[in-house]
């Protein structure tokens, strides 16, 4: 095991230089977008990737909940940290995108609309764990993970029918994706998630190694034994 | 004893203690009717601007007071620590869940019947469509942003700067019943669309979080 | 500790409360330090030590209200806190009483949460604890050793097995105090297992069968009078 | 040790207990967003009529900041009594009742700066008057809604029985802010007419009953 | 109580605190039924009394907090309590500390509302009651007894000349009560005036001049050994 952390950190470096080569060079350049479509290999790997993890997040939170196993605990914590990042990821290069092409911002489209809100959802998420002052936050970010799983589908549900009603200006994609597009889309989705992979490793080593040195000080009393003298 | 039967004891002491200070459904009201009179200050109705509007004017109104009583739900319970008295007796956690959660909702129905005529007064509105669908709307939004309200607030006292976390929480999970209540409403007050699809949106919403806080709320309660 | 050899009944041979190893920490701090210990039925424990000893914290692990992060808590025989919860009574430093509310109503809201009907109960308890049914005064309003003694009453309401007092005595006058020691013995006497908190001990002198000493989060000795170690 | 010190040491205080870390402000900035976000998705804010309430829109949302804010201002001193540790000092009254207000205003204040860029962007606002008068209105009405707020926040802890009467109190007493507030801000995004009488009637509204808060609040303060 | 021909210092020799005919009532019921006695300065009293006996609210009109009815208090020789607040010290029942802030955190605050700008001397009055001026743990997590101490910190923090103490060694541990004590009758001895409330009286028998008595609103006598009367 210790041996496969340097082995995928130097796969994920390959990977990611490979991956914008490929993004910047080898793909073709869209007929009507031009250059900045280019933006495009980053911007979809970080959504399925955001997702993959917020699915993670779910995932070890039942876990956790059935189980109360810390390891679970600290997953659900990384997965939800690092899908926050993508995610962020996901709503700045949109926008960037969106501007030269779609001529404004922002708007409130099925998909743009749950990417926001699934990205509010785990925000919160972060800062209950932040917030939380009991010795019970991974219970409580665990509850607070499952409710936000399950409001996902009515989320969908209900920006879908809203969007049927009131039909946005513009959407792009649809049509075929040229093959030679979508290899370099899939090249850059797996670096993307090596590097989330990779991200997530270091952050549950550093966060173990952080809970057992706080618990191993608070039982030896390393800061104080008692409070009154 | 039943479930019910203790959460009908719960809901009668709080109902009996609400009654005699008054606290929550003091600001509540103030609240409410200041934003009443704020948007009739700001905006002259013609009626079918009004119209296309009120629903989500309503509804934010409804849902910012929401917020203020909420946070007050479990306050007398964390005074004395009273419910350490709860958690060591062998009621059900569902039990206290579901008086709260009914309490706020009689507290923000109440609110809402005196607001509703307000409204109507002030924006002179008119149902176009199937006017019978909207307290079956209100019904079901309400109890959509009580019962994770209850059920957040509960959560929110274990944090720090508890006050703020409640709508932090709250908002974004609230945000699909949000969306089908206003547009439920706007739909029946303008009849230009079914609201259909929309009550049905809002009724799942309250069956899966109904169904969640239920089956999650020990385990909140037990955190210490 | 008796030896086991003690045949009086089924319930006195195997110890009623017994706890193994528990820790629990607070962040960076542990407030109890591995504790392990049995008690037996129908006794009556005084746990004595400093402030800060960890003696709350134990409190409340043994009435399910800490989630110790090792460690086993076994009562009854179960190490299942919650299915024995109606035969365990509780009293903390707060009161635990809703303050708006008059004596009576209080407890008449904990008995139902208790499936006890009977508002006799009540009364009786309130009386137990010298204090009058009728007072319609809303518990805000007591005075601080009124307020200790209501707080005793809801405890007892359940008619427990076991009782967790901690520091019924403080805040409570003499006079009141003894009463109170005395109630608890009759109590043990009939059976029930009682631990009290306090930092009165010369008052439980004579009623407990067992002096607990923490220390530090840890029980570092349990005594049967309270001389020898006092002198400390 | 004047009062003037004294507001600042309580204020730093408070600030303090408030804003142990970066956390408060991270807490602030999500919630000033979830704010925005409701709003949109309750008043499209593609639909012209929403532009038009936008005035009336942006100051209910910063009525439910303020209310926040308010109903906690006296919560941390009225838990263990600390209030009585105050009243046994020689500090003077007013510098606590000033110190409160002003972490009110700021709290408030931070939140409307958080939220003012977010409503310009969804609403696609500019305003076609004076822009600058917009902050002038902004901090006026501000704190119109904090003195007051905190002051009778202050009373509803100490009086017990007359508690019913204090939405209907402050209520009526509030309205003339409330118009000012909402006329300014209007009058300024339009353009169409003059901000300048409503400014100046806030400015007197602010004058008068930060004088009254004063007057009365060690009266207030000392009643038990 | 002693003739007034006891001229030590010009202060001794008329009384420090003054009290006549006090009367307090709660709606139906008086918890002050004409209080009447004047103290001496540089003594140290105990006030003593059933639960309900109106002690805490005695101590509150002397500090100010609570207005009687009827009568008079007269502190330092002026009624206008105001005026001589500087020169009070109260400790409450409840803590009057923020929970959120640590010990050195709350004394740095109070001592503002003093114009106390020295941070030493709050560290020196934490220490005096034996906490430590670097524990950063916030109050709110201290436990009940080392909240106690931090309380009487507070009280300490303006030196005052009259000290009014509810229930200070209620929850603390022996030890530590006896070293309250101790630093009680130095305080004395240094020239304060000293009033506690108290329900342990056993632990100022040494300690204080005068026991005070009271019974259901009343002051029913005033005893400078406690003997004769705890044998009642
Ligand atoms: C403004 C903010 C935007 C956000 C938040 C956003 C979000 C997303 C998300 C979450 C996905 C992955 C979901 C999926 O694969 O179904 C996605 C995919 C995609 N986005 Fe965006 N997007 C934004 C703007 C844009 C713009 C301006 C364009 C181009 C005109 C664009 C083009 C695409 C395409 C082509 C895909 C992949 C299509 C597919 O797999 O179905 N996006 N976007
Ligand atoms: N919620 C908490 N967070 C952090 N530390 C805590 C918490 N509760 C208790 N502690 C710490 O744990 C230690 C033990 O506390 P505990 O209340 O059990 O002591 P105790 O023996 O009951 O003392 P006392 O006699 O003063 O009541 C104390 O140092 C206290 O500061
Ligand atoms: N705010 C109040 N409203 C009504 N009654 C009150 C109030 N405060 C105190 N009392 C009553 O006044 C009486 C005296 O109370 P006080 O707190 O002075 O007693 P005490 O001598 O301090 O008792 P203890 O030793 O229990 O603290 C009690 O009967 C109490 O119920
Ligand atoms: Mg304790
Ligand atoms: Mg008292």
């Amino acid at each position: 095991m210790k041996r496969a952390f340097p082995i995928l950190a130097v796969l994920t470096a390959v990977l990611l230089s490979y991956a914008l080569y490929q993004a910047l060079e080898v793909a073709p350049t869209e007929a009507t977008m031009g250059d900045v479509q280019r933006i495009f290999y980053y911007h979809v790997p970080s959504a399925w990737t955001a997702f993959l993890l917020f699915l993670t997040n779910f995932v070890a939170s039942v876990v956790y909940l059935i189980r109360r196993n810390t390891k679970a605990d600290i997953v659900a914590l990384v997965s939800a940290e690092v899908g926050v990042v993508f995610c962020t990821v996901v709503l700045v290069t949109g926008p960037i995108w969106a501007r030269p092409v779609w001529g404004i911002w922002w708007t409130w489209d099925l998909r743009l609309t749950l990417t926001l809100v699934l990205w509010l959802i785990y925000v919160s998420y972060l800062m209950l764990r932040r917030f939380s002052s009991s010795g019970q936050t991974p219970l409580m970010a665990a509850v607070l993970a499952v409710f936000g799983a399950l409001d996902v589908p009515l989320v969908y549900f209900s920006i879908w029918y809203f969007r049927t009603q009131h039909p946005s200006p513009v959407i792009g994609g649809g049509g075929s994706l040229d093959p030679r597009m979508g290899r370099v889309l899939l090249i850059n989705w797996a670096a993307f998630l090596c590097f989330a992979v990779l991200v997530c490793w270091s952050r549950y080593r550093v966060e173990r190694l952080q809970r057992e040195v706080e618990e191993t000080q608070a039982l030896e009393g390393l800061l104080e034994s008692r409070g009154a003298r | 004893m039943t479930t019910s039967s203790l959460t009908r004891a719960t809901l009668a002491k709080d109902l009996r203690l609400e009654w005699r200070s008054k606290d929550a459904i003091n600001s509540m009201l103030f609240f409410a009717l200041l934003v009443v009179v704020i948007f009739s200050f700001s905006f002259n109705p013609t009626a079918e601007e009004s119209r296309q509007i009120a629903g989500g004017l309503v509804w934010v109104a409804f849902l910012f007071a929401a917020v203020v009583a909420l946070n007050q739900t479990w306050a007398r319970e964390l005074r004395n620590q009273v419910l350490d008295a709860y958690r060591v007796s062998p009621a059900p956690a569902n039990s206290l869940f579901l008086a709260k959660a009914f309490g706020n909702f009689i507290f923000v129905a109440v609110l809402e019947a005196l607001m509703t005529p307000l409204f109507i007064v002030f924006y002179n509105l008119r149902a176009l469509g199937p006017t019978w669908q909207l307290p079956v709307v209100a019904a079901l939004g309400t109890w959509a942003l009580v019962v994770n309200g209850t059920f957040f607030a509960a959560m929110s006292i274990r944090t720090r700067s508890r006050e703020i976390m409640l709508p932090l929480l709250l908002f974004p999970i609230s945000i699909p019943a949000v969306l089908a209540m206003v547009e439920a409403t706007s739909a029946i007050l303008s009849g230009e669309y079914s609201a259909r699809p929309w009550i049905a949106l809002l009724a799942t919403y309250d069956v899966v979080f109904t169904t969640g806080c239920l089956l999650l709320f020990e385990t909140v309660l037990d955190a210490e | 500790m008796p030896p086991a050899s003690h045949t009086e009944s089924a319930a006195n041979v195997a110890p009623i409360v017994v706890v193994t190893d528990l820790i629990k920490q607070f962040g960076r701090f542990a407030a109890l330090r591995g504790v392990s210990a049995s008690f037996d039925a129908g006794r009556l424990y005084a746990i004595l030590g400093d402030n800060g000893a960890g003696k709350t914290t134990l409190l409340r692990s043994l009435a399910g209200l800490t989630r110790p992060n090792r460690g086993t808590v076994s009562m009854l025989g179960t190490s299942d806190l919650r299915s024995v919860c109606h035969q365990v009574g509780y009293m903390a430093h707060p009161s635990l009483l809703y303050d708006e509310m008059s004596g009576m109503e209080n407890l008449r809201y904990f008995a139902r949460l208790y499936s006890i009907e009977d508002n006799e109960r009540c009364a009786s308890v309130i009386r137990a604890v010298a204090l009058d049914p009728e007072l319609a005064r809303p518990v805000g309003q007591y005075s601080q050793g009124m307020r200790q003694r209501m707080s005793l009453a809801r405890a007892l309401l359940n008619d427990p097995k076991i009782l967790l007092l901690d520091e019924p005595f403080s805040n409570v006058d003499v006079r009141s105090a003894r009463e109170m020691v005395g109630l608890l013995a009759k109590m043990r006497d009939a059976g029930k297992t009682i631990f009290v908190v306090t930092h009165q001990a010369a008052l439980l002198e004579g009623a407990a069968d067992e002096f607990v000493w923490m220390e530090a989060g840890k029980i570092v000795s349990r005594t049967s009078s309270l001389q020898p170690v006092e002198a400390r």
